[in-house]
């Protein structure tokens, strides 16, 4: 009997030490909590180790890696074509967009210009992956925070865009249509009229969107005020798109970089937002998607004729050089650092996706903020975990 | 709304169906009317004086020179289109500048879309494609406020451009005044520490420093430069992968073959890229700046003993991740990271993937089961028509 | 209860209980099919279960037969006696609830004078099932959420109770027969016909009743216990197979009950004009369908809110009780005392 | 349950029980990548919804759900939190694994980080091919699980090799 109950005293006297030991860094014992691998607020498995006082954040530690799939190892033992496929899969909701970028830097390095159609239909699929992209955060955001209709109506209609992507390209959202030096092929008939429909709707289902989430007062209540990011920290961390936008910096990579797509030949407006919290991010992106639908109806308008695609050699040898080109994608900015020695495939190819910055800002921002508001946080700042894991 | 002149579509929508009286919160509606003033930056650097911008975009197309060729060579063809785009607005209000000829297609893809209408509209484009639009697309609101915003960027880095431009001296093509005033000033700040420089004209501009001036490198950058946008840091190996390319089919092999007999030597042999490097590892950051939109490319070589650099996670928050990132893909050991430990690969990984002798076991185990010999096309020669 | 044979109390009391033990789940059945299942789905634009019987209907069945399949798990450090008791107590309030609530004249299981003191009494005990839900499953979620609840709970206990003592002023006894009494004869300025249903006068005592029972039940906008993103599911995060049968009976249960209550209380229970209050066989039959008719109307509302409004956060769904329900709902009892007084 | 691995109970009962089983499956959702998003379109939009064949996608926690649908690229760091949550889930269990990344690596078959097919961790149902497949495949998956749901006998334990869609 009493060597039971020595055991027992003993691993008791054993927990209370080790008690203690955690105690004595932190004068009260806070509780490690654990969000994620698996969360429905996390966009798949992005784990944050927070250190909690009661219900606040002392701080957040973002683990990654639980979708890291290797990409710019895999990119060097592949072909040009081959890593086309590959890398509209890194962010999967606007995967035309991530083509591009990569596209432009084998074109600049071989100086070749796609056709001024192929341009222009381009910067339509650009457009078209923002919508299909963002509607789904419109959704997202109000079911984060615990309104569950909101996100049919963004699948609802996010189904018409992917409608119109794979009637012209195969795939509901992995396209694969981009080519270098032009497209894979021309617009189906018909497909231009029915793209103008589709935009109504979209901009209808933005109204919507607005009056269901946008004015609704207990959503302003949760995202007025709530992780501010001023300025100078976005830039120090390196955030882009619309996290940036919406802390006041009025810089667009379509309007500013000398992107050879088509932006310059349509006005269009950049939103900014002076505040910088969750609402802010909300309220910039609710109105991209607007100015997303009323660019691609101006560039419907006024789509050249012509061929899709310029003179290239059927086996494609970039010649060797050094090429960056960034493109603002949904998410922020996207670019390839493209390193070719003249070889069927690329040497070295960097990719800077924006999650992967938008989201290491996450521990600053994090800093005392309850548990909640953790949630409303992450879903504003809108990261993919393909593009932070790559 | 300032913008100058509506663009090519007539459709009075153009406005978002935002009116402005939904718009309650007195912010968003001081938003929604001006929104070059709204952007009222909270201490980051004001926009830039009219100048910057104004200079960084040489009016004509300048020469896009590949990487081997000194930067002053004209491309041999395909006009690089190089004008960063100003338009009509931008230029007569910057003043001074050698007005865009009126035809010159500053962000035409193609050679300038002669005026006269375009080809017959395609069939399915349905409704006649409308009169080309007008030659200057209308200015981008935004461009022109920043261009009409006087506040000087910083008060060195405004000044020496302004000056610059101000001169008004001939544009020959292949002169690009800002970038070259960025590397000027980055050179006489490190006093040597710059190793060499590529700039290809209105594109992009390399530099290669010092190890041991990288830490100053972004000191200078983000006080003096005004290069506050932290963009992204990683690492070059420039091994040649000594597994060869297993994705080469039959015809390719030879043809791949040949190119590699007369260019670089075999796998032991280091050919660097754009600014040369003599070392393996090269580290590769890339800062811009917010306003002027110049950005600049650092590189640096790393010594291949001790595999050792300084951390910028100091200056750049952004950096830490990035610099983890490379530390556990590269193996390069950033000295002074606040915790340097694995991002993405699980505790127990050993080995550094992104090394070129990092092989892939599956590749080994079996070559893509998809290899397929690509038999030559009938009439191989004549390229494949468009 | 007058019936025909005269039984011994005991069987009486046995069929009371059996009673009430085949009306909670056929109630929560029904309110569960179609405001869970086929009022979001068609507010979603979409169809709903439409596979488990004709249109959908025997979804309820499925779901219950295969919970009853599933394995019971327990967490390894769980307090295994308090982990089994937790979902029996949330489901005692929720069955302790219908021992009050008249269906008809003759239509209660027991005519409490005290009856809607005695039900707000049962409903807080649920508030105990959660905490030891909470405590007992060992898991940080169900910790935090049982904690949530505990304080959300109590908040928004002192509304409920404030709405219901205005109605109690106006109707002058505690008995829920005596209220409908009351709302029958009642008539508003000398107009009889329909009575004077209290939501008439006792309006903002309404609304504060609803919004508090929103808060009872955990739903949004007040749904921090459960709350999805967050706590991944509140206290029920341990909970399988049978044991969480208990807790989804008990939250629609406890949704049933209370729009009953509200319907008994605020819109005249079972009686409508043309019933007569003594009793009768009429009365007995129709009673019961007007007071099921009602209490759906009331749920309506009640699911209308829970799928369209996003969570309020802890502190701001606190605060709301306190500096807004609690001195609106003192304001509703001293204006009707002051009407009870003036006429 | 006991009683019904064991068998004893006489033939409709067990296929009343398996009827029941199959039409109220509630799936657990554990989106990956891309596929996550085909699912989501499965579960939450209004042309492909689910819940038509009784597949409830509101349980959050393992504890509540019967059938999880492993959508995307399974990495070697998730492997054994995927595990873990496997084993959370009560025991009448079935696993959809999406899209070809989830049945055997896909696109990434040489990457050095991704686990070839989730089968190597968790003994999976149907498998839905696809990259990503079209949430009517994944619809097809579900119906195929949900027949074999109902003529399934509890008692023995093999339950025959997986489906594969299309």
């Amino acid at each position: 009997m009493s060597m039971l109950t020595e055991h027992q005293q003993r691993a008791y006297i054993g927990g209370q030490a080790a008690e203690a030991r955690v105690n004595l860094e932190l004068e009260t014992d806070g509780m490690t909590l654990n969000i994620g691998p698996q969360h429905p607020a996390t966009h798949g498995t992005l784990r944050i180790i927070t250190r909690l006082d009661g219900e606040q954040v002392i701080s957040a530690e973002p683990v990654m890696g639980y979708m890291h799939r290797g990409y710019e190892k895999l990119t060097e033992v592949r072909t040009y074509p081959q890593i086309n496929t590959l890398i509209n899969r890194i962010d999967w909701l606007s995967s035309f967009a991530n083509e591009v970028p990569f596209i432009l830097a084998a074109e600049r390095l071989m100086e070749i210009e796609a056709p001024p159609r192929a341009q222009w239909i381009r910067t339509i699929f650009f457009e078209l992956s923002r919508i299909a992209n963002i509607t789904l955060f419109l959704g997202e955001m109000g079911v984060q925070l615990g309104a569950i209709t909101a996100v049919f109506y963004a699948f609802r209609d996010r189904e018409h865009v992917l409608n119109q992507i794979e009637a012209a390209t195969g795939g509901r959202f992995h396209p694969n249509y981009d080519r270098i030096g032009g497209l894979k092929e021309d617009l189906p008939k018909g497909w231009v009229a029915e793209t103008k429909s589709v935009m109504a709707k979209v901009r209808d289902f933005c109204d919507e969107m607005e009056t269901l989430v946008g004015t609704n007062e207990i959503f302003e209540t949760r995202t007025r005020g709530i992780g501010v990011i001023p300025v100078e920290v976005a830039l120090g961390y390196g955030l882009s798109g619309a996290n940036i936008r919406a802390s006041g910096l009025d810089w667009d990579l379509r309007r500013d970089s000398d992107t050879p797509l088509a932006w310059k030949e349509v006005d269009w407006k950049v939103w900014t937002h002076p505040d910088g919290d969750s609402f802010a991010r909300y309220w910039v992106r609710l109105q991209e998607t607007r100015e997303a639908t009323l660019i691609v109806d101006q560039l419907l308008d006024g789509l050249p004729a012509g061929p899709i695609m310029a003179k290239v050699p059927r086996i494609i040898k970039v010649p060797p050089g050094e090429a960056w080109v960034a493109t603002e994608n949904p998410l922020g900015e996207m670019g390839y650092y493209l390193v070719s020695k003249g070889d069927l495939g690329p040497f070295r190819v960097k990719i800077r996706t924006p999650s992967f910055n938008n989201i290491s800002i996450v521990p600053w921002v994090l800093k005392g903020v309850y548990v909640p508001d953790v949630i409303t946080i992450l879903a504003s700042l809108y990261f993919i975990l393909g593009d932070i894991d790559r | 709304m300032s913008s100058a002149e509506p663009g090519a579509g007539d459709d009075p929508a153009r406005r978002p169906s935002l009116p402005a009286e939904e718009v309650t919160d007195p912010t968003l509606r001081a938003e929604v009317d001006n929104p070059a003033d709204a952007n009222v930056p909270t201490g980051a650097e004001a926009a830039p004086g009219g100048g910057t911008s104004a200079a960084d975009a040489p009016p004509l197309p300048a020469a896009g020179a590949p990487a081997e060729l000194s930067s002053e060579q004209t491309p041999p063809q395909g006009q690089q289109r190089g004008a960063a785009g100003p338009d009509q607005g931008l230029a007569d209000v910057a003043g001074g500048d050698a007005g865009s000829p009126e035809s010159s297609g500053h962000t035409g893809t193609d050679p300038p879309v002669p005026a006269a209408p375009a080809n017959p509209p395609p069939v399915q484009g349905g409704a006649t494609v409308p009169e080309q639009p007008p030659a200057t697309p209308r200015a981008v609101a935004a461009e022109g406020a920043l261009a009409r915003q006087a506040k000087a960027e910083q008060a060195d880095q405004a000044a020496e451009a302004a000056a610059g431009a101000g001169l008004g001296e001939e544009p020959d093509p292949g002169l690009d005044q800002p970038r070259r005033d960025l590397v000027e000033r980055l050179g006489t700040a490190l006093d040597g520490g710059v190793l060499d420089v590529h700039i290809v004209p209105g594109v992009d501009v390399w530099v290669r420093v010092g190890i041991d001036h990288w830490h100053r490198a972004f000191e200078v950058c983000r006080h003096h430069l005004g290069l506050t946008y932290f963009d992204f840091l990683s690492a070059i190996d420039w091994l040649p992968s000594p597994f060869g390319r297993s994705e080469d089919t039959g015809t390719d092999e030879d043809a791949g073959a040949d190119d590699r007999a007369a260019g670089p030597g075999g796998p032991g042999e280091l050919e660097h890229g754009v600014t040369g490097g003599s070392t393996r590892f090269q580290l590769l950051a890339r800062l811009v700046s917010p306003t002027s939109h110049l950005g600049l490319t650092l590189k640096a070589d790393v010594d291949d003993v001790e595999l050792r650099a300084p951390t910028v996670s100091d200056l750049y928050p952004g950096a830490d991740w990035h610099e983890r990132e490379t530390w556990e893909m590269y193996g390069i050991d950033f000295v002074g990271h606040p915790n340097l430990v694995h991002l993405y690969l699980p505790g127990a990984f050993e080995g550094h993937p992104l090394r070129k002798d990092f092989p892939l076991l599956a590749r080994e185990v079996k070559p893509w089961p998809g290899l397929v010999d690509v038999e030559a096309m009938p009439g191989e020669a004549e390229a494949a028509s468009s | 209860m007058t019936l025909a044979l005269e039984l011994a109390y005991w069987q009486q009391l046995a069929i009371k209980v059996l009673a009430i033990l085949v009306i909670v789940p056929t109630a929560t059945a029904i309110i569960v099919q179609t405001f869970l299942f086929k009022m979001m789905a068609h507010m979603q634009s979409r169809l709903g279960p439409m596979e488990a019987g004709p249109h959908g209907t025997l979804q309820l069945m499925a779901d219950g037969a295969k919970f009853v399949q599933k394995e019971l798990l327990a967490p390894a450090r769980a307090d295994r006696r308090v982990f089994t008791l937790a979902p029996v107590v949330v489901l005692l309030s929720t069955f302790l609830l219908f021992v009050v609530i008249p269906a008809g004249p003759g239509i209660v299981a027991e005519n409490l004078d005290l009856g809607i003191f005695f039900a707000l009494a049962v409903s807080s005990i649920s508030v105990l099932g959660v905490l030891m839900a909470g405590w007992a499953s060992a898991n940080k979620y169900a910790l935090m959420g049982g904690l949530r609840a505990a304080g959300q709970l109590i908040a928004y206990e002192l509304p409920l109770v404030l709405a219901v003592v205005g109605v109690v002023i106006q109707a002058g006894d505690l008995s829920l027969q005596g209220i409908v009494r009351a709302q029958a004869e009642g008539e508003i300025f000398g107009f009889g016909l329909i009575g004077l249903p209290f939501v008439l006068t006792q309006f903002l005592g309404f609304a504060l009743f609803l919004i508090a029972t929103q808060a009872e039940l955990t739903q949004p906008p007040f749904d921090m216990p459960v709350a999805e993103s967050e706590l991944v599911a509140g206290f029920q995060v341990e909970y399988s197979g049978l044991q969480f049968l208990y807790f989804y009976l008990g939250e629609f249960g406890a949704a049933f009950a209370f729009s009953a209550l509200a319907a008994t209380m605020f819109l005249g229970g079972w009686w409508v004009p043309g019933l007569d209050l003594e009793g009768g066989l009429l009365a007995n039959v129709v009673g019961p369908v007007v007071l099921f008719a009602k209490t759906m109307a009331v749920a309506f509302v009640i699911f209308w809110i829970r799928f369209t409004y996003p969570r309020l956060r802890e502190d701001q769904l606190q605060s709301f009780a306190w500096k807004y329900l609690i001195p609106l709902s003192l304001v509703n009892i001293l204006v009707t005392g002051a009407f009870k007084v003036i006429f | 349950m006991g009683l019904i691995e064991r068998g004893k109970l006489p033939k409709p009962l067990s296929h009343l029980l398996g009827l029941s089983r199959s039409y109220s499956l509630w799936v657990y959702q554990w989106g990956l990548a891309c596929c996550a998003i085909e699912m989501g379109a499965c579960f939450g939009s209004p042309r492909y919804d689910v819940m038509r064949l009784g597949v409830i996608p509101f349980p959050v926690s393992p504890r509540q759900a019967d059938l999880v649908v492993v959508s995307g690229t399974v990495t070697d760091k998730l492997a054994p939190a995927l595990r873990r949550l496997y084993e959370q889930m009560p025991e009448p269990k079935y696993v959809i694994s999406m899209g070809s990344c989830a049945n055997s690596g896909g696109p990434y078959w040489d990457s050095y980080s991704v686990t070839k097919g989730v089968d190597q961790i968790i003994p999976v149902d149907v498998y839905v091919p696809g990259c990503p497949p079209r949430p009517e495949a994944l619809l097809e998956g579900i119906v195929m699980l949900q027949q074999r749901i109902r003529d399934e006998d509890m008692a023995e334990r093999w339950k025959g090799d997986p489906i594969v869609v299309g």
